[in-house]
């Protein structure tokens, strides 16, 4: 394999070299348990704080609303489940959106199997909640919403400081899951009035297996993980120092100067996508504005998404057909059930999402080699077989 | 989810892909909603050996290996042969399957008996009581809840 | 500071040079989401499945029945709810012991709230659970026994196989939370009838903020963190790859020749112990015999422990009063109450535990360095003052 | 949990650590159960002056550091001066203290005003009404939950 090119970002991110340098000294060196008294337990305490610090910063937020998680599903775990516990009494009422990640989901339809009912928004074609819907949905029990800020298949940016605002009217709560948005959307919580964000710090550069929830001051949910009173008494469990460390310095790096990183993402992003939507019975997926600086989201008609992923690995070249997290399961992607793919189309997605690390001569790498790859599994598949016969 | 070295070789290099157009026999199973579809072709000598076999496969690299082994285990062999081909033989013959994906060998077996039956039907005999019956979705429900 | 003897490694321990060379390649270069099909990302997941096999095989247990957590906390709190969650039809009784971890205590109280009626078995001076009483509190409606292995704070062994013996008469489950227990104890879930274990790597030389559950096959308890396929399905998340692997590796090694390692920790213990009970008015809590191989714990009458632990620190000696864990709490340690001891000299307590890195050197230096520190402390207590008055 | 160096400097090198045989109010407050007492000598003159303080204290780093602060807040000072002395004031000149080390600087500021009603009772002068109620465990009230 002479070439590697690395397409997947959504799915995950390597660590970089500065959080890698940020969180070597943590494992053998400042090892001491964060709750402890003497230097080396200080020295993790205070190295937690500087990543509180610093996560807050990235968020418009204060270092006492940030909790450190496991990750992005946690984070989504302890939201959801938290705030419809902490609301009990107010209403079972939620609701939510079609295409959240599985995190959210299964959360709510766990809270459905215990009676708590939930209202999932429509995203439209263009993969996109409209407020208007929000507004209509909220009813007098309605406790919490939750609207992902960025969709991790298609890429679409939900207009959440508006969603956030139809909320805070209605005085009902509000949470978003930011997992795919940090780093790529500028995000102020206060100013966006969000009262509940998750992340996870592997989608930015930073370490798997940490994450963190924002809860605005003054929320008050129970907690999911129960114990020593890490996290102020909120999340127990001894701090994975090394990773949150690497989150802060990750997080730190990700909100710095956005908009100039988008720009030269942007042009890869749309040269790839004017590409690949040369090739015959291709569609982009999701809004062509309204999406993630590095996301592309294509399905190819006639052939399956997984044949495709393997093509192309063999070529170098890493994607993903769909949610990576699930691909364990077989079933299409509910994303693009979601925005009305019919389901052989569904199983013959695409999804390529760019990094800054990603350069022009990747895009043609890609586009050179993709449509012979296409061109192959066309011409072994029944499926195509009957398309080209009815055209 | 990994695959053997066999299952991507067969993925790599599919054996007897295409179509043949004087088939003595042709069946396809699956359906697209699920993501496979496997169209099997045979073409069977009068002693009843089945003399080639191609195939056309819409689905995940398991399908397509499948598809290909399965090719490869019938071709040469007489009917009688054909009909004992089961699902566990397609699997061991390509080293393994990852559970998430056995349901593909159970879509090969199925093609091979749907072609069978085919080939049947042209001649004017009831496949049923030789090939069995073909569920539609019986592949489908071994999928396992994601 | 000119020495630096690290004795607490009950509350964490340093990652070690053969588990950091493990982890490395997965931040950077491996870096792939296991759950993608790419070469990078099966790369990574056939780590995951190596750090399974490995952990496996430490417990004499299958890979199938190792589920990766965030720590022992996690793993606590999912084994003890979802067992209860599981068997509500059955009964709503648990029975566990007045001193376990915080992750399992606050996880019994927020059951009781909800409605779970739990029995806490005593633990006597001794600080061992006596397995008639596990025997008396069984109920028909029991559906769950969790006892740890070893105490966290003052190292006492408990019988696991006896326990769990009874339960299985009983038909009862049967969960230990065995995360000081690993390295210092040898293990098999099947010989000793434990139907879950939880474990957490930092203690055993491996990094912070990764555990495992052992679940055994055929029980089936609902997910604490839903989400992605992840963990076959009953752990949602990206994989902490690096943090797995280090798992793997440390438990790997710190589950070979226990016998030989112990025997040399032991021999360091005892010559503290003996050197500290010389001391006036100083006593060991907790079975001097069936106690974890490094577990040093005394209380020293009219002194407080964390002026002790901070004079310590200054003398360049890392030692901790009570769990670390509950630090930020100044409830004296429950463990302690527990064993009888009256609350001010529970206050008074110091836990020193040893690993294999420390030296008789070490040993030396602690007995020459804290009798002058018990001194000074004592001068200016007035509690001592009292005590000598009385005397 | 981090202590500012000023905690640091009067925990390991307390002020006026001691006792006075011959003091004229002695207050202790706090009790073992909680983890901290402390106790503290007052050497009063004719004109009101606290000449001279000295305190023990069975307690943690902070209790230890808020005491050692406390006693040279007081020290030359009048009376009043004393009694004005509020738990603020204490972690003021300490830079700080940790949430949940507060109840310590209560508690210094309650042993002032205990050797200060004992010094108005050996007067025979009701303390009360000048130094108000200490109360038993104000300072535990102040523990939060772990
Ligand atoms: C006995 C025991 N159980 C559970 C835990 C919690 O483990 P962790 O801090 O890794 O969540 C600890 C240590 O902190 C422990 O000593
Ligand atoms: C939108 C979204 N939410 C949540 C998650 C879960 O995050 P994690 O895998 O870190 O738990 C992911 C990624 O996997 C995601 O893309």
């Amino acid at each position: 394999m002479s070439r590697f090119i690395y397409a997947d970002n959504a799915a995950t991110t390597a660590v970089s070299q500065p959080v890698l340098d940020a969180m070597l000294p943590y494992f053998a060196e400042h090892y001491g348990n964060p709750s402890s008294i003497y230097s080396i337990g200080r020295d993790a305490h205070t190295a937690v704080d500087t990543a509180r610090e610093q996560t807050a910063a990235a968020l418009g937020a204060l270092p006492e609303e940030i909790y450190f998680t496991s990750g992005g599903s946690e984070a989504d775990n302890w939201a959801i489940r938290g705030a419809a516990l902490a609301n009990r009494k107010k209403g079972r009422h939620i609701i939510s959106s079609v295409f959240e990640h599985h995190a959210v989901l299964h959360t709510l339809k766990a809270l459905e199997k215990e009676g708590w009912e939930v209202t999932y928004l429509k995203v439209y074609e263009n993969g996109i909640v409209r407020p208007d819907d929000l507004r209509a949905a909220i009813r007098p029990d309605t406790v919490l919403v939750t609207i992902m800020y960025a969709n991790n298949e298609i890429g679409t940016i939900q207009p959440i400081p508006e969603l956030a605002g139809i909320c805070h009217e209605k005085g009902v709560l509000f949470h978003t899951d930011a997992v795919q948005a940090i780093g790529h959307v500028a995000i102020n919580v206060k100013e966006q009035g969000i009262d509940m964000l998750s992340l996870s710090a592997h989608k930015f550069h930073g370490p798997k297996g940490t994450g963190a929830l924002y809860i605005k001051k003054g929320l008050r949910i129970p907690n999911l993980i129960e114990g020593g009173a890490q996290e102020r008494g909120h999340r127990a469990g001894t701090e994975n120092v090394a990773g949150i460390v690497g989150l802060g310095r990750a997080i730190e790096i990700a909100c710095k100067d956005i908009t100039a990183r988008d720009e030269k993402v942007k042009l890869l992003r749309d040269a790839l996508i004017d590409n690949l939507l040369k090739i015959k019975r291709v569609r982009l997926n999701g809004d062509r504005l309204q999406r993630l600086a590095g996301n592309v989201n294509v399905s190819v008609e006639g052939i399956e998404g997984e044949s495709l992923l393997l093509m192309l690995d063999m070529k170098g070249v890493c994607a993903s057909s769909g949610s990576a997290c699930t691909s364990g399961s077989l079933d299409p992607s509910h994303v693009l059930l979601a925005i009305g793919l019919p389901h052989e189309v569904a199983h013959g997605s695409l999804r390529l999402t760019l990094g800054e690390e990603n350069t022009m001569a990747d895009v043609n790498y890609i586009c050179e080699v993709l449509p012979s790859i296409i061109d192959r599994l066309r011409s072994m598949s029944p499926v195509w077989e009957k398309i080209e016969a009815q055209a | 989810m990994l695959y053997s070295q066999k299952v991507m070789d067969h993925f790599s290099n599919p054996r007897n892909v295409g179509e043949i157009t004087d088939a003595d026999g042709v069946g396809e199973v699956g359906n697209p909603r699920c993501g496979d579809i496997m169209k099997m072709y045979l073409k069977i000598n009068d002693a009843g050996i089945i003399e080639d076999v191609k195939f056309k496969t819409f689905g995940c690299g398991a399908a397509v290996a499948t598809s290909s082994i399965a090719t490869e285990l019938i071709k040469g062999k007489s009917i009688d042969d054909a009909l004992k081909l089961t699902n566990q033989a397609v699997v061991e013959a390509l080293d393994g399957l990852p559970p998430v994906k056995l349901h593909c060998s159970v879509l090969a077996e199925q093609a091979v008996k749907s072609a069978l039956a085919d080939y049947y039907r042209r001649k004017g005999i009831d496949p049923e009581p030789i090939v069995g019956k073909i569920e539609d979705c019986e592949a489908c429900a071994l999928h396992p809840q994601g």
